[in-house]
């Protein structure tokens, strides 16, 4: 959300910053709607994420599915995909809730009760049965293979 | 291409063009010398607009039932309830709103007959993902003069709740207010037809059955 | 996870030809969770770091708004189209209802206009200050970024008193607006922020338009001419950069466009440096209309149409048809087309976002040759808004 | 769309001298087109009706006569009528007219086939990918047809957008969640 990293709300004050690079990186900001195809992006990259890691979701959509909550292409529960720490409300948030949930996020981690990274790792099987049953089973292959065709042979018959 | 005669102006390229240069970036230094513009949270306070689209407030008295609000909903987040207070039953349904849902549009407001649905500016509700808590998102507007109440003793915008116990067998739901004030109320059923005529429903909500922990 | 070779492999055995292992060219996966792309993927095919193909791979966004407006009563979808551009809610808003009103034969009330036309402006400003931010960023100029999210902050504050909400408004609705104009103290904070918002464009010329760097980055990347940006479709301040002086507010006038006078800048060189001056001297038109609007002073009269129908909210119905409304926003032509078939909900609400032609085919044309580092660039002197193409 | 412009009638006589332009226009595209119909909505909106076999030779009339941009290929789900309609909205700059074009085919799914018109409105390849995508469509000789779009693989050959999708109970399907989904109409209008 850019106008909590730039000055006005100045997210940095709390030792925080935006990363691209999901290997160095402990908090995922999911703000807002996530969509399926989202979703296995969203999988992939908080499983790159190196341990410990925490999760916070922006907004009533991913509690619930929102204003989307009849959309075939929105998630409704992402806590049942991966496990989400803190949960803010709002459509959408306040800059000063996000910060009241990053607050909320480090008494937390003080106290030792964030421990979604914990529970992923235990109940990992359910968690991957319930993305298997979204996707259907095999789906990160398929999304590695999916534009392999439009890469390659079009390129050929560009040639 | 022929282009239809221009009758409106057409900003010459002189005021458009800009000119490259080495030495302005530089001015740029001028703000060292400035006041920062961040707001200190949480040493400092934001101000929130008169008519901040927030959190709900319900007139239990003047509500009568009518099923405008969760026909407005785009979201479908207000849910007609059945409610038992102190032994006593409601004589119409009041709204149930679910946070997880609610888009903060205010559309339900707008088209209140009596006014009574309102809302007012509060608008913080930060929980942990966990059954218990997340109750918090849901719950049947309280009185505007209570919340502002506690908003009065506590300026910081949250939710006037700290808790929701909602006990699923007896279906006793308890808010504990902020200031230590408990309330307690019975939810009978949902729906516009009273619980006696109607057949009871089952546990209304899906989201507790897909946690994990 | 399968490995590359194991993939290419494949490939080989399926009958697909592969491009020989000299000419060093890998894929790139660009996005859709890097901040440059904005929640849009770009699949590139790269040479060293010359960019050999493009693949624009939308839908990460796609939550399926036109299914869901069948399904809402007329007056709720505002509360849902609008999620269809973030940085300006507010056009979503106006196009539909302007097309509701067609359908029902409103004339909306002259305040309701003037504080559309207020509103729209805002959001105008508000779009293009997030658009300097974005742009300074992937410039590299942070500081010019830090100062446009600061000065849109003083819009939000506005919008917020206006309307009750920082980022979705909800406020346009058919037949006029939500809540009248809180008072002549509103009126006088717009006017300040004006002056404040205008008195510091020169800051940003400093740092960002007459830096030299900016012209040495934005230069003849991204060149378009006039003959296929017309071809692609392609409208707003894009279509202006290559010399084509089409603006909506002027050529399909609407609300209070046509007594306000504002220049409408063209350019002929059509490369990403155009077109990033011809929004930051829209940015100065667009200040100098509301310094137009706040002068006129609001009309008096009601804000909103005074009509029985809208008694009853839920089972407010419009009578058949179908009707075309459009709008210039900031990122190019935005229309709605809305048909009815006389029931309480729309029977097929479609959004014709700008940035279906800039992102898909125009993205892929325009960054073939490009450099690695001036995807980005290009990617932002576009203005794409991905949710947008995604609906 | 007759009760709606009808009802404005009032203005009508008054603005008759400048909607001169666009019955000009739409007599001089007819003159060329005698299998279409034409008719001027208001101001700066006019309307044509065309078979579907005939889009590609009415399209490049436009062209010629100067609609320059294509800004939507819209489809429109007549569920009882059993026909798409498809409408071609064409902005032309030169002379400030938005037009309709529109057309019907038949809805079934291997009836429904266009000809493509990417070689005279390059933008319309992706205008199409999306209508295929949400509705079926298939244009012939748009070689991008079958290149992944917006869905995903779960959606992709369902055309959620056709009015017979029943979304609610594929979403109670698909995400599991059984909470506030009856269908009691009393109760809710969505």
């Amino acid at each position: 959300m850019p106008p909590l990293m730039t000055s006005r709300y100045d997210l940095e004050r709390f030792g925080m910053m935006p990363n691209p690079a999901p290997r160095m990186a402990d908090l995922f900001l999911i703000t807002g709607y996530v969509t399926p195809k989202t979703l296995k992006r969203i999988i992939i990259t908080y499983e790159m994420q190196p341990d410990p890691k925490y999760v916070l979701a922006h907004g009533s959509c991913p509690l619930n599915g929102g204003v989307y909550w009849d959309a075939y292409n929105a998630i409704k529960h992402l806590d049942r995909y991966i496990p989400v720490d803190v949960v803010i409300a709002g459509c959408m948030p306040r800059p000063e809730a996000v910060m009241d949930g990053i607050k909320k996020l480090m008494e937390m981690i003080e106290n030792g009760t964030a421990d979604g990274w914990k529970r992923y790792k235990e109940n990992y099987e359910w968690y991957k049965k319930n993305q298997d049953e979204l996707f259907g089973e095999g789906w990160r292959e398929r999304e590695a293979r999916r534009w392999i065709p439009w890469l390659m042979d079009k390129k050929k018959k560009e040639e | 291409m022929e282009m239809e005669e221009i009758d409106f102006k057409v900003a010459p390229e002189s005021k458009i063009k800009k000119k490259p240069s080495y030495i302005k970036p530089w001015l740029g230094l001028k703000y060292l010398f400035k006041k920062p513009v961040t707001i200190k949270i949480p040493y400092e306070k934001t101000q929130i607009a008169e008519k901040y689209r927030g959190f709900h407030s319900l007139d239990w008295k003047k509500c009568i039932g009518c099923n405008f609000c969760g026909q407005i909903c785009p979201a479908r987040a207000i849910e007609m309830t059945w409610i038992e207070v102190d032994g006593k039953v409601e004589k119409r349904p009041h709204p149930k709103i679910d946070y997880g849902r609610c888009t903060f549009c205010q559309f339900c407001v707008d088209v209140c007959p009596t006014g009574a649905l309102g809302f007012v500016e509060n608008f913080m509700l930060t929980t942990e993902w966990k059954d218990e808590e997340i109750e918090l998102f849901d719950w049947v507007p309280i009185h505007p003069d209570k919340i502002k109440e506690i908003n009065e003793k506590f300026p910081d915008y949250r939710f006037p709740v700290v808790k929701i116990e909602f006990n699923k067998e007896t279906k006793e739901v308890t808010y504990y207010f902020r200031d230590g004030d408990v309330f307690k109320f019975k939810i009978l059923g949902y729906g516009l037809r009273p619980p006696a005529a109607a057949k009871p429903k089952p546990a209304k909500t899906g989201k507790k059955e897909g946690n994990s922990s | 996870m399968v490995s590359q070779s194991e993939l290419i492999k494949e490939a080989r055995e399926n009958g697909m030809e592969l491009l020989p292992l000299d000419k060093d060219t890998y894929e790139l996966f660009f996005g859709p969770q890097h901040m440059a792309t904005e929640n849009f993927s770009i699949i590139l095919k790269m040479d060293g770091h010359r960019v050999v193909k493009a693949i624009a791979n939308p839908g990460f966004l796609h939550r399926g708004f036109e299914k869901l407006a069948e399904l809402r009563p007329w007056y709720t979808n505002i509360a849902l189209l609008l999620r269809i551009c973030v940085p300006e809610p507010d056009v979503p808003e106006a196009i539909y209802s302007m097309a509701v009103d067609e359908l029902m034969g409103w004339e909306v009330p002259e305040r309701a206009q003037w504080i559309r036309t207020t509103v729209l402006e805002m959001a105008r400003v508000s779009a293009y200050l997030f658009w300097i931010m974005g742009l300074s960023f992937k410039l590299g100029v942070y500081t010019a970024g830090q100062w446009a999210a600061a000065y849109r902050e003083r819009l939000m504050a506005l919008f917020e008193e206006l309307t009750g909400a920082r980022v979705y408004h909800i406020y346009t609705i058919p037949g006029g607006v939500r809540r009248d104009i809180p008072g002549d103290k509103w009126l006088r904070q717009l006017k300040d922020t004006v002056e404040y918002i205008k008195s510091k464009l020169p800051d940003f010329d400093h740092l960002v338009f007459e830096n030299y760097i900016t012209f040495k980055r934005m230069e003849g990347i991204g060149v378009m001419d006039k003959k296929f940006a017309l071809a692609e479709g392609v409208t707003g301040p894009n279509l202006r950069a290559t010399g084509v002086p089409y603006d909506v507010r002027r050529m399909d006038p609407y609300l209070l466009y046509p007594e306000l006078d504002f220049e409408v800048p063209v350019l002929k060189e059509g490369d990403a440096l155009a077109r990033a001056l011809i929004r930051r001297y829209e940015l100065e038109q667009d200040l100098y209309i509301l310094e137009q609007l706040l002068e006129m002073r609001p009309p008096s009269g009601p804000y909103k149409v005074q009509d029985p129908r809208l008694k009853n909210l839920p089972r407010f119905k419009v009578p058949a048809g179908d009707a075309f409304a459009h709008v210039e926003s900031t990122k190019g032509d935005f229309g709605a087309y809305v048909v009815s078939d006389g029931g309480n909900k729309p029977y097929r609400v479609q959004i014709r976002g700008p940035s279906i032609a800039h992102g898909i085919r125009v993205l892929e044309q325009l960054l073939v040759g490009a450099r690695i580092a001036d995807v980005p660039v290009i990617l932002m002197s576009l203005d794409n808004c991905p949710p947008d193409i995604d609906r | 769309m007759a009760n709606g412009q009808e009802e404005k009638g009032g203005v009508k006589e008054m603005t008759e001298a400048r909607w001169k332009r666009e019955q000009a226009l739409v007599q001089k595209i007819l003159e060329k087109a005698p299998y279409a119909e034409g008719r001027v909505r208001r101001e700066r909106r006019i309307e044509f009706k065309v078979p579907a076999d005939r889009i590609r030779d009415f399209l490049t009339l436009l062209k010629e006569n100067n609609f320059e941009l294509m800004l939507q290929i819209t489809v429109v789900d007549w569920l009882k009528e059993g026909e798409y309609e498809l409408v071609y909205q064409m902005w032309s700059i030169t002379h400030r007219t938005h037009a309709m074009v529109k057309m019907r085919i038949p809805r079934e799914l291997d009836k429904a086939r266009m000809p493509t018109v990417k070689d005279i409105y390059p933008v319309a390849e992706t205008y199409e990918r999306d209508a295929h995508d949400f509705y079926g469509v298939y244009f012939e000789g748009n070689e991008k047809m079958e290149m992944p779009w917006i869905l995903d693989d779960a959606e992709q050959g369902l055309f959620p957008h056709r009015k017979d999708f029943d979304m609610l109970s594929y979403v109670k399907k698909k995400y599991k969640i059984l909470d506030r989904f009856d269908e009691n109409k009393d109760n809710y209008v969505i």
